[in-house]
């Protein structure tokens, strides 16, 4: 394991002015919840403010200067973004975030793949946004939806994959749980998938800004990321497709740019990616998300995968001796096994309350359910609190959450 | 926010009053606070003078919300049903007001909304949108 | 009419860092094209700025400081929009544009409403975003299409329009033509269509930007635009709906804070506006769009209206003169009538080269079909040049533009 | 730009070149520039050797489009079927190249876009794309 380059971090966090201003109370800023969103380095903000002052002007159809710096600079950041995750830049589509790339399928590939016969399987951990599309494409379809179970820690159990696989024709699974970081071992089930005929969608949400990803060796057919998770603006996010299968699907949305030729009766629809990109797309957003992915390739996906690796191990070592006054960590506790997120409960302080306390301190942890309620529900957690790791935090973020954890147990008394 | 914890909170929190189920609730309403899945029940039992006889509440959440549902089980125990459904959330300020953030106030008010819920007989809104 | 107020758009103008800057040739930027999108100022820049770098965090279910600065911002700027259109909050959704807008209502309400024997009924001028998706619609339930038509100028017919709305379930029709300009006398439509029984959406991408709108006043059922299109950035547009239709309606996109609670077999859905808005929302561009609003309202929108008409009849006049070397301008050329639009073609220059040697001047205008083809093929124009006028225009830019058709005329040695 | 408007450019999009359609043709095709709406058909007639023995243009759209159509029909008379079929995007830039901006390219290629479809027997790419 690379050892924790902590001057490197000191480097990077000079690149993300929020993390330079202190709190209202006067504390630096912790920022423990980049599972939820990350910060921004100055220069994903300067390429918004550089369009925004120098050349916005509205794409594809314009002849003028900007809007052809515009369409150049909106193309180059889909090529970019396409190169990170090794794939074509046509079979890169621009969504809003995550979600409504896993919708785009559900509703453009799904409505039009699924029938009442066949089974759509997915995890006991997923986030609202690969779970409820699921639900609502088995209610239309008549499908059934079905289940890889989880173990006591959290992690998927595989042992009966065989007989999970048997008619299923989708199988939508996320890259990495946000609530516990474990990583799905998408080298194994994306085989047997296959196999067994499923067409197989990755939730990369948690993928994609923490693991180095490659659309292509891990032959998957779909994969859905955002941008703002991943150093990136909010309203920006990828869905990842082969390129046969988004050939061959119906367009989702409808409207301007995703046209070929339109009569009063009948409309014929343009090549990929724009098929799917109907309206004046997010222009700046994704030439911001191309500066982000620019940034995350200069330090390097092992890089950013081996940080978090080692945070992670330096946060369990130093929570360690809190376990015997109540501390609760969930997960497999295996930096291996997991990406940068931590979720843990503290005796019988609620993690609402723990994330409050924690606040006065200047540390921002995400506490409730974090969009996995039924996840929460089977392992008979209320809420948990969670820290989550990125390329700016060091042993100092990690201290300061452990100095946090004590003043909560002051304040509750244990 | 680490003011707002005092001993009578935490207190309230880890003993609640009035916890539990009523047998023979006349009126009865759940809800949760969809941000955070923290949830409230109450259950009342209101006799012919509409006056409010025995009261529970359960639930699970954070000290802030069930703090604030027991410390209402505890006021509106003899109170009128219609002055129940009137109840603002000053009463919820007055009893654990100092300190909250603005963030946490769903939490502090979310047993009233039931409470009222329960007497208006509908889901009321969030007593802070009023 | 008010008179135009060269001092206030000088003032105006110093307030759009784009327009400061010279193009690459040295000339000044002549920016006639904000009917595709319009330029920004410093305070819609400055307000993503600030919150990328001061308080960006995820929304809703943050308890921590910053986590609850960007919630209130995010739903304050709800708030604003909401009053600038006269609606309630709880009835204005983000989508990401007028496009995504407009299909929102025809997966969630048109695929749960029209039946067969439905007709919709929209217009010969619509733009692709308000056509495409109620000719899927009519595709998928095998509804009819039915078109108001329009006359030589492009001004929509409308003797016919009781036997037009006949059996009409839904009607659709722009606010304001993209191509011409021509405003659609909603006070008039609306309450016949509201009589037939339909239902009526209005695609207000080019309405709200230039004209004083208010929803409940003009009593349309679903009204859509965009904010990149109202100094606002690109990524965020809105949906505003009738209450009580929003909340008859099911979810479109399914996900993250659109939920109330799930089960792995069974979700219930949130309240209004976040029913609608699944994923992390486009946080930054939705509070940019708040800021955007303010600005406009501190022009104040009669105003903003005033100028258009002022400057439209400026440009006008200044035409007038090369008709007679071939000059076409299109639509009723009366700034009654008409938005800031202006659709022209000059003698046999196709409007790409047009737009190619006023690009050379610094002059700024869209050539093409402006995404109605069908209008264009219809009243036999190939494509069409479009200046379009904003809050930033002055005379001295109408004058560019006609310096720049003399240049045309001189290349192509008319 | 301005400098692209040459004679003649403008000679050929105002006098076109072996423009119509082609009773007989062995080879046709058709597409047009989503962008802007351009449109150009190219018909050829080959002989048995697989050399083109007539072509013909039709369409509509801007001088860049037409008058690059037009040149290319001229040149390929008498060309192999085959090499027709390979060619590149330099034809294109040696016609009518000069000062052409970026944004006009598509402009300029799309004659040779259908010319190659044409020859190819199915739609090709942007040859800038190549
Ligand atoms: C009349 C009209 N409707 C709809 C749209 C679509 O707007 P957007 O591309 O922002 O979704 C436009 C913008 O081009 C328009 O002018
Ligand atoms: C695993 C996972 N999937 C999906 C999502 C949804 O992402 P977004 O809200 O950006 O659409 C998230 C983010 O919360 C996530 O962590």
């Amino acid at each position: 394991m690379i050892s924790l380059d902590e001057r490197k971090v000191e480097r990077i966090i000079t690149d993300f002015p929020i993390l330079a201003k202190p709190t209202s109370r006067g504390k630096r800023l912790v920022y423990l919840d980049s599972a939820a969103t990350s910060q921004k380095p100055q220069s994903v903000i300067d390429a918004l403010v550089t369009y925004y002052s120098e050349y916005n002007a509205n794409i594809h159809r314009g002849v003028y200067e900007i809007a052809a710096r515009a369409t150049d600079a909106f193309e180059a950041a889909r090529e970019t973004v396409a190169r990170f995750v090794n794939a074509d830049s046509r079979e890169v589509i621009w969504t809003r975030n995550a979600t409504e790339a896993i919708n785009l399928v559900g509703y453009s590939w799904g409505l039009n793949n699924i029938r009442r016969s066949d089974v759509i399987l997915t995890s006991q951990l997923e986030h609202h946004s690969n779970l409820v599309p699921w639900q609502l494409l088995a209610e239309k379809t008549g499908a059934t939806l079905r289940f890889i179970p989880v173990d006591s820690r959290g992690v998927l159990q595989l042992d009966d994959l065989d007989a999970l696989l048997e008619g299923v024709k989708l199988l939508a699974i996320s890259h990495v749980s946000n609530t516990l970081g474990t990583i799905t071992p998408l080298e194994l089930i994306v085989p047997k998938a296959h196999a067994a005929g499923a067409t197989v969608l990755v939730d990369g949400a948690q993928g994609v800004p923490h693991l180095p990803v490659d659309v292509k060796a891990l032959d998957v057919d779909f994969y859905a990321f955002s941008g703002h998770k991943m150093l990136g603006p909010t309203g920006i996010g990828v869905l990842y497709g082969k390129r046969a299968l988004l050939e061959a699907m119906p367009p989702f949305l409808a409207g301007g740019d995703m046209i070929r030729k339109v009569e009063y009766e009948h409309t014929s629809f343009n090549d990929l990616p724009w098929k799917f990109e109907a309206g004046t797309s997010n222009i700046a957003d994704a030439i911001g998300l191309g500066a982000a992915v620019e940034y995350l390739e200069s330090l390097g996906m092992d890089w950013v995968r081996a940080h978090e690796q080692e945070l992670l191990g330096y946060a369990l070592d130093r929570l360690a001796p809190l376990e015997r006054r109540g501390l609760a960590v969930y997960g497999p506790k295996d930096p291996q096994l997991v990406s940068g997120v931590l979720s843990f409960n503290f005796a019988d302080i609620h993690a609402h309350d723990l994330a409050s306390i924690l606040d006065t301190e200047g540390v921002c942890v995400r506490a409730g359910h974090h969009c996995t309620m039924p996840l929460m529900e089977k392992m008979g957690w209320p809420a948990t609190a969670r820290a989550s790791f990125y390329v700016y935090n060091t042993r100092a973020d990690v201290d300061a959450l452990v100095d946090g954890l004590e003043k909560a147990a002051q304040v509750f008394k244990l | 926010m680490d003011d707002f914890y005092r001993d009578f909170i935490l207190d309230h929190y880890r003993n609640p009053r009035n916890f539990g189920t009523l047998e023979g609730a006349t009126a009865t309403a759940e809800d949760l606070n969809p941000l955070c899945g923290d949830t409230i029940r109450m259950d009342l039992r209101v006799n012919d003078g509409g006056i409010v006889e025995e009261v529970r509440f359960s639930g699970k959440g954070c000290a802030i919300s069930q703090a604030s549902a027991s410390m209402l089980t505890e006021e509106v125990k003899g109170m009128k049903l219609e002055d129940v459904a009137k109840l603002g959330k000053d009463i919820v300020l007055e009893n654990v007001g100092i300190g909250i953030s603005p963030t946490r106030m769903k939490c502090a008010t979310l047993g009233l909304r039931v409470l009222k819920s329960a007497a208006i007989g509908e889901i009321a809104g969030w007593p802070d949108e009023e």
